[in-house]
């Protein structure tokens, strides 16, 4: 018998591997783990969310009726009798006479239908199109017959609305202040490791004199100080730099680390043995070498920053109202008798518990899958 | 002759990866006896030091001994089967350090850096005192560090009195080895499993090294297992010596036989490939072709037949040849020398 | 003799490298490493100089800063650009250096490290042809695939990443990267050390074959004297910064004249069970550059230790053809070789 | 050792000058000082007062110099003792902050303790038993602790004790002990309250500290010293916690460093939601207020608690490890 032909399969498999360039092999690490998969769609859902929040809500987020006040959440079915045919058990209001409070009840002979793509309070999509569409909604659009997937707050406003409104601003505003700390974090510590003397010296210190300020009551005197008049967008801009004026230190370390460390790499003295310029150096060999750690690093920070805008928030000197963010939203559960009247106050909550596991979950997987050449 | 204090019968060591298994030691056999020093010799991933870490039964998940005998004798007594052992048991605990010792390959790594040098040896000295001083009182930690400097008088040490208060990282690296050989040594050992002991040490500190070992082997008759991959130590070191590549016993035999009358082909072109202070300069050196295969995709048939200039077509490429004798006191494991276990199908 | 007719393409004159010692809060200085500590050679066109020594001793520090990696402290590195030009290297800027870059070249010891992993063999290889002018991608492939052929590799590797090679192919990516820019000096250091054993000859053997096909010249750096002299024209033997032996290999191996020297050859093991080595080991350990001991570096391990020895500091002086030798008893001395 | 320890004190105060300046510039920041929100505030609740009485009291406060000689007789007084008066309250910020201060680092310390009690040994454990169920069933706690912001755990709790058992758990004292004066029952009834407030505070550290103690320990279990250390014969766990183990815990101390500040500082927003009297909500209603004096003081205080933390936790370190006590520098 003579040698065989090589076995074809694991070939190709190995071929397949040798020309993956590094984001792929990245890719195929990342999908490995799959709650890292998992949460990161969970993180892309929660950002379409944020691109098209009024086409998510069912009613206008502002809109305020105290006589709706505290009707709790309306249990979603999906299936009537074995049809699909989604609907909500209507809710009925009696006044307490002794109280005088409003106690909501399901009534339970009516059932008031739900609908996809249904029109209702028009808005601007993407800021730009006016539009009516949303995504949900009762099929009797009269307002007489309305949706509370999350039931209404102390004015009546709908919670739901509120909170896919709040997400767009808590989970915009943790990425703007990471988005903000890598600029910052990036050009200081790339200066700091890459050119070293007199400015690594300056920025190091920098960064140990910011680290040892403690970081939450700085915050708050901060916020403190933002003017009462300022608009939203001001309060908004404000804090994001807050946030990152404080939490870029942490990448700045981290990049002037890699800078320190790829200055050893013989393959970056092979490209200045080469000729390299510096500005090649950096950007063709530096910069891509640490852009996974980069993204992972950044990816754990945003959390913080969720945390962070969502306490200060919730303390009354972060977003203010009428801004909804999630720690405003939270504001309204501060009250322990209000909560136990309406315990789906607390429901923000656990969306930042959400968003907060989803991205440490994405960026452990990313961190483990940063750098497919170890081992 | 006596008994072998060692006997590794057809070990084999697998390590469960995701992408596949990893034999790292497949079938490997071969005896120690008492006051010999048999070499192991390999390149990178041959699979030696995995050998080693299964005769003290440190292999890391997810490595796993998966079949084979490792018999070690006390004396006159029966042998004890180590793979039966639990590797955390008692049993087995009161063997490691004690009746098998180790010498590491990194002297600097190998020691704790946040406790003395003196500490981690007083340690072992204590931990096993009842195996090497059956009777007496209980050792004072006052005493054992008295011994302690005994020892690192033996090993060559100066000025062992402050070295034993010394951290590692405050030594040199020959003097962090010799302090590793005094551990190695504190409890009278049976054998001693030195694992490339010299590499990470430069040639004269080497010779230094290399030179105590083999005096302390001829004083106190201790049995060695050494393990390197140059070729020139092993020459130097072992009287047997064991040739593995992938993972098995290519050959094996007395050192003379395997330097002098290697019958492998893997053995005979390493011999040949290598640079040696003996030859004209600037003259080429024959080769072995090829590089050695990833662990995950290794050869079908015999592991060297890729690169063998002898290769039997449909022979070497299908079937794993069996380590059997050549010599007197020389095996190996090639269809060349066994037509007739070709032959049969 | 006909090698002293070739030019010198390298002068190293007088190279002192130190690293400054600092401690504490204000990083005051409190000493200096001097690691290369007066370091002089020339290397003739087309030869390979061998640079041996144990670790710590400067090998690589020289070699880095002929390289310009790093700036000498102090020294000449004289060189014989292709336009017949004799530049300074020393004194040169950063945009001063890139036009020479091209024609001094490294090959690296780890063969792991030296290749970017994040870009194709092709783009290695070629990474030195198009930051020096060579633009045409499809004139630059052309050149990687003959460089890859060159250096023994299929071609059809161009668009592979390095992590689908073996440290032996990768050694030889690393080799063709260096021959790129068609270098006139290549440095190499410790090029086959971190490789197997079985790989190391075939790397040593394409190193000599390139030499003669291209007419290199090599600057060898090692700690492995059995891979020295087979690669070796003449041999530099470096011991705390400084040389301490210089000899064409066969001089310096048949007859060295520093009992450093000669302790180095004893202590490698012989790969032949019948030739007992390192039976006479040298006592003691490397002096510490930091604090060299007075007189001469190595009097405290040399078995032929006098009392200037212990006193008074040798000069690197010539001892018949060629042969430099940093020994006050080096005429007196009957030391014997390896071969 | 001796060294070490008086260097980093000799950086103590050029670090405090550094803040003050920082704590000013921040107190200082907002336009109008504190009269004009105190005219503002007056003016909403319909009375008012004239411009002679606010020059008087902008006098009577400094508020009319410059800005710089507000500063040095700030620091005059602080380093004097003298914290200045509160606006507000029109009482010495001293004797406000003053018994606030000690409930603000016994909770710190009691979270702390708290957090290595338990993370410490769990850190262990999950090293030791990568891959099984206790560590799985960790795991999965650390992340959703790391993820609850602790203002929801407690709201969560208070929720639940009250809607549930009817309880109210805020404050840190039984309302006989509230205004009482120190006494052993005092403090009995302290440690009865203390313990809910620091285990909400300390959950997030105790889960990032597992999660660290985990991963580091994991590196540490590879490494060289530890197959020397196996190979001698040693029983697992007294192997597992003298080598590894301890060097595992050396990065940790590092980071006393910045976790107990953060402990004092994070204080801050659980005890505003839990009203425990600690100087936390005194601080946040400074702020809106702006009574700078009582802002700055207290800003100044956490400042000097976060160094207070860091150099704890070098000198510990340094005690620890030999490679950076027996380094002269």
């Amino acid at each position: 018998m003579t040698a065989g032909p090589p076995v074809v399969a694991p070939e190709t498999a190995e071929d397949r591997v040798s020309v993956a360039s590094n984001w792929r092999l990245v890719w195929w690490r990342f999908r490995k783990h799959r709650l890292a998969l998992l949460s990161a769609f969970v993180l892309l859902a929660l950002y379409g969310v944020v691109l098209f929040p009024d086409f998510v809500s069912t009613q206008d987020p502002e809109a305020t009726d105290a006589r709706l006040a505290f009707i709790p959440v309306q249990r979603l079915h999906l299936f009537d009798g074995a049809r699909l045919s989604p609907w909500v058990p209507a809710v009925a209001g009696k006044r307490n006479p002794t109280t005088l409070r409003m106690e909501w009840g399901v009534d339970g002979s009516r059932k008031t239908p739900v609908r996809f793509f249904v029109t209702g309070y028009s808005y601007r999509l993407l800021g730009i199109v006016p539009a009516h569409l949303h995504l949900l909604g009762t099929a009797a659009p009269d307002g007489r017959e309305r949706l509370y997937l999350l039931g209404t707050d102390r004015l009546g406003r709908d919670q739901w609305s509120r909170l896919v409104h709040g997400t767009r601003t808590s989970m915009t505003i943790g990425l703007a202040a990471v988005t903000f700390s890598v600029v910052l974090g990036v050009m200081l510590g790339g200066i700091s490791g890459y050119f070293g003397g007199v400015a690594d010296v300056v920025i190091q210190r920098l960064i140990e004199l910011l680290q040892s300020l403690p970081t939450i009551p700085i915050w708050l005197a901060l916020s403190a100080a933002l003017p009462r008049d300022w608009s939203p967008q001001q309060v908004f801009l404000a804090i994001t730099v807050i946030l990152s004026l404080v939490g870029w230190t942490t990448l700045g370390r981290e990049v002037r680390g890699r800078f320190l460390a790829l200055r050893e790499e013989d393959f970056v003295l092979a490209a200045e043995l080469a000729g390299a310029s510096r500005r090649r150096i950096i950007v063709r060999h530096m910069v891509p070498t640490f852009l996974s750690h980069i993204i992972a690093t950044s990816t754990l920070a945003i959390p913080a920053m969720i945390i962070s805008e969502t306490s200060l928030s919730f303390l009354g000197l972060g977003i203010r109202p009428p801004a909804i963010s999630w720690g405003v939203l939270l504001q309204e559960a501060q009250n322990i008798q209000t909560v136990a009247l309406a315990p789906w106050l607390l429901v923000p909550g656990l969306i930042v518990i959400l968003s907060v596991l989803a991205f440490n979950l994405v960026g452990d997987g990313l961190r483990d899958a940063a750098d497919p050449y170890s081992q | 002759m006596t008994p072998p204090v060692l006997e590794v019968k057809d070990l084999r060591v697998h390590f469960l990866l995701d992408e596949g298994v990893v034999r790292a030691v497949d079938g490997v056999s071969f005896a120690v006896h008492p006051g010999q020093v048999v070499g192991i010799v390999g390149e990178s991933g041959c699979g030696k030091t995995v050998t080693m870490k299964a005769i003290l039964q440190i292999v890391e998940p997810p490595g796993r001994v998966v079949g084979g005998q490792i018999l070690f004798r006390k004396d006159s007594a029966p042998p004890v089967d180590l793979t039966r052992l639990s590797p955390k048991g008692a049993a087995m605990r009161a063997i490691r350090g004690a009746e098998i010792a180790l010498i590491p390959q990194e002297p600097m790594a190998a020691f704790s850096p946040v406790h003395t040098v003196g500490d981690q040896i007083i340690e072992a000295l204590r931990l096993h005192e009842r195996q090497w001083r059956p009777t007496g009182p209980r050792l004072s930690r006052h005493e054992a560090r008295e011994m302690t400097v005994d020892l690192f008088r033996s090993v060559g040490i100066s000025m062992p009195d402050q070295r034993v208060d010394a951290y590692s990282w405050q030594l040199s690296g020959g003097l962090r080895q010799r302090a590793m050989i005094a551990m190695a040594l504190s409890c009278k050992p049976r054998l001693l499993i030195a694992d490339e002991p010299t590499t990470a040490i430069d040639v004269t500190t080497q010779a230094q090294i290399l030179n105590l070992l083999r005096d302390l082997q001829r004083r106190h008759g201790t049995a060695i297992v050494f393990i390197t991959h140059d070729l020139g130590v092993i020459a130097q070191m072992a009287r047997y010596v064991v040739v593995m590549y992938l993972g098995r016993v290519m050959e094996q035999g007395s050192v003379a036989d395997i330097f002098h009358a290697p019958k492998h082909p893997y053995t005979r072109a390493l011999l040949k490939s290598i640079p040696s202070l003996h030859v004209i300069p600037r003259t080429l050196l024959p080769t072995i072709a090829g590089s050695i295969p990833h662990p995950l995709g290794r050869p079908h048939g015999c592991p060297f037949h890729p690169r063998c200039p002898d290769a039997i077509p449909g022979v070497c490429t299908e079937r794993v040849p069996a380590l059997r004798p050549v010599g007197p006191q020389q095996l190996a494991s090639c269809f060349l020398y066994h037509r007739d276990e070709a032959a049969e199908r | 003799m006909s090698e002293t007719a070739t030019p010198w393409l390298l002068e190293v004159r007088h190279l002192r490298k130190s690293f400054p010692i600092r401690r504490g809060f204000s990083r005051r200085l409190v000493g200096e490493v001097r690691a290369v500590d007066d370091v002089s050679f020339t290397i003739r066109e087309g030869e390979t100089l061998g640079l041996v020594g144990e670790s710590g001793c400067g090998k690589t520090t020289t070699a880095r800063c002929i390289l310009r990696a790093m700036t000498p402290t102090s020294g000449e590195m004289l060189f014989r650009a292709a336009d017949g030009r004799i530049v300074d290297l020393s004194l040169l800027s950063r945009a001063e250096l890139r036009p020479l870059r091209p024609q001094i070249q490294m090959i690296f010891q780890d063969p792991f490290g030296s290749l970017n992993p994040r870009m194709t063999i092709f783009d290695n290889v070629g990474e030195p042809l198009l930051v020096n002018g060579l633009r045409n991608r499809r004139a630059r492939l052309e050149r990687v695939a003959a460089l890859l052929e060159l250096t023994g590799l299929r071609a059809e590797y161009l668009h592979r990443f390095p992590h689908a090679f073996s440290g032996g192919q990768r050694q030889r990516i690393g080799i063709a990267r260096a021959l790129a820019t068609e270098p006139r000096l290549v440095v190499a250091d410790e090029p086959v050390s971190a490789l197997d054993v079985s790989v190391q000859a075939q790397v040593l053997n394409l190193l000599l074959e390139l030499q003669t096909r291209l007419s290199l010249t090599f600057l060898f750096v090692a700690h492995d004297l059995s891979v020295v002299k087979h690669i070796s024209d003449r041999v530099a033997v470096m011991y705390v910064g400084q040389i301490v032996e210089l000899a064409t290999t066969e001089a310096i191996f048949r007859h060295p004249r520093h009992p450093y020297t000669a302790a180095l050859m004893r202590a490698v093991p012989a790969p032949d069970p019948h030739t007992p080595s390192g039976d006479a080991a040298l006592a003691g350990e490397v002096a510490n550059p930091a604090n060299p001991p007075p007189g001469c570096y190595f009097h405290p391990r040399c078995p032929f230790t006098t009392e200037v020895c212990r006193t008074e500091r040798p000069f690197l002086r010539a001892i018949g053809a060629g042969h430099l030798v940093r020994c006050h008893r080096a005429e007196e001395l009957a030391l014997t070789g390896a071969c | 050792m001796a060294r070490y320890v008086l260097k980093r004190l000799v950086l103590l105060p050029v670090l405090l000058f550094l803040f003050s300046v920082t704590v000013f510039a921040i107190v200082q920041a907002p336009p109008g000082d504190f009269l004009t929100t105190y005219v503002a505030t007056l003016a909403s609740s319909g009375s008012s007062i004239s411009a002679e009485q606010i020059e008087a009291l902008r006098r009577e406060y400094g508020l009319d110099r410059p800005i710089w000689v507000q500063y040095i007789r700030w620091m005059q007084n602080v380093l004097t003792g003298n914290l200045g008066l509160s606006l507000e309250y029109q009482r010495p910020n001293a004797e406000l902050i003053g018994e606030r201060l000690v409930l603000t680092v016994v909770l710190a310390l009691f979270a702390f303790a708290i957090t290595w009690i338990v993370a410490i040994p769990a850190g262990i454990y999950s090293a030791m038993h990568p891959r099984s169920a206790l560590d799985y069933l960790l795991t999965v706690l650390n992340y959703i602790g790391v993820a609850t912001p602790n203002f929801m755990l407690a709201l969560v709790l208070m929720w639940g004790a009250f809607a549930y058992f009817g309880l109210s758990i805020t404050g840190l004292f039984s309302p006989d002990y509230v205004e009482a004066p120190w006494s052993a029952a005092r403090g009995v009834d302290l440690l009865k309250h203390v313990w809910l407030p620091a285990v909400v505070l300390g959950v997030a550290g105790t889960a990032r500290l597992t999660r660290v103690m985990r991963a580091n320990l994991l590196d540490e279990l590879n490494k060289p010293y530890v197959t020397t250390a196996r190979a001698k014969g040693l029983p697992e766990w007294r192997l597992v916690l003298r080598y590894p183990a301890r060097l595992a815990l050396n990065p940790l101390v590092s980071t006393i460093g910045w976790y107990l500040p953060l402990l004092f500082s994070g204080s801050l927003i659980v005890a505003t939601v839990m009203n425990l009297p600690n100087i936390g909500p005194l601080l946040l209603r400074a702020l809106i207020n702006q009574d700078m004096y009582l802002a700055g003081s207290i800003l100044l205080i956490y400042c000097f608690l976060t160094i207070l933390g860091t150099l704890i936790s070098d000198i510990l370190l340094a005690w620890l490890d030999p490679r950076i006590r027996l380094d002269e520098g």
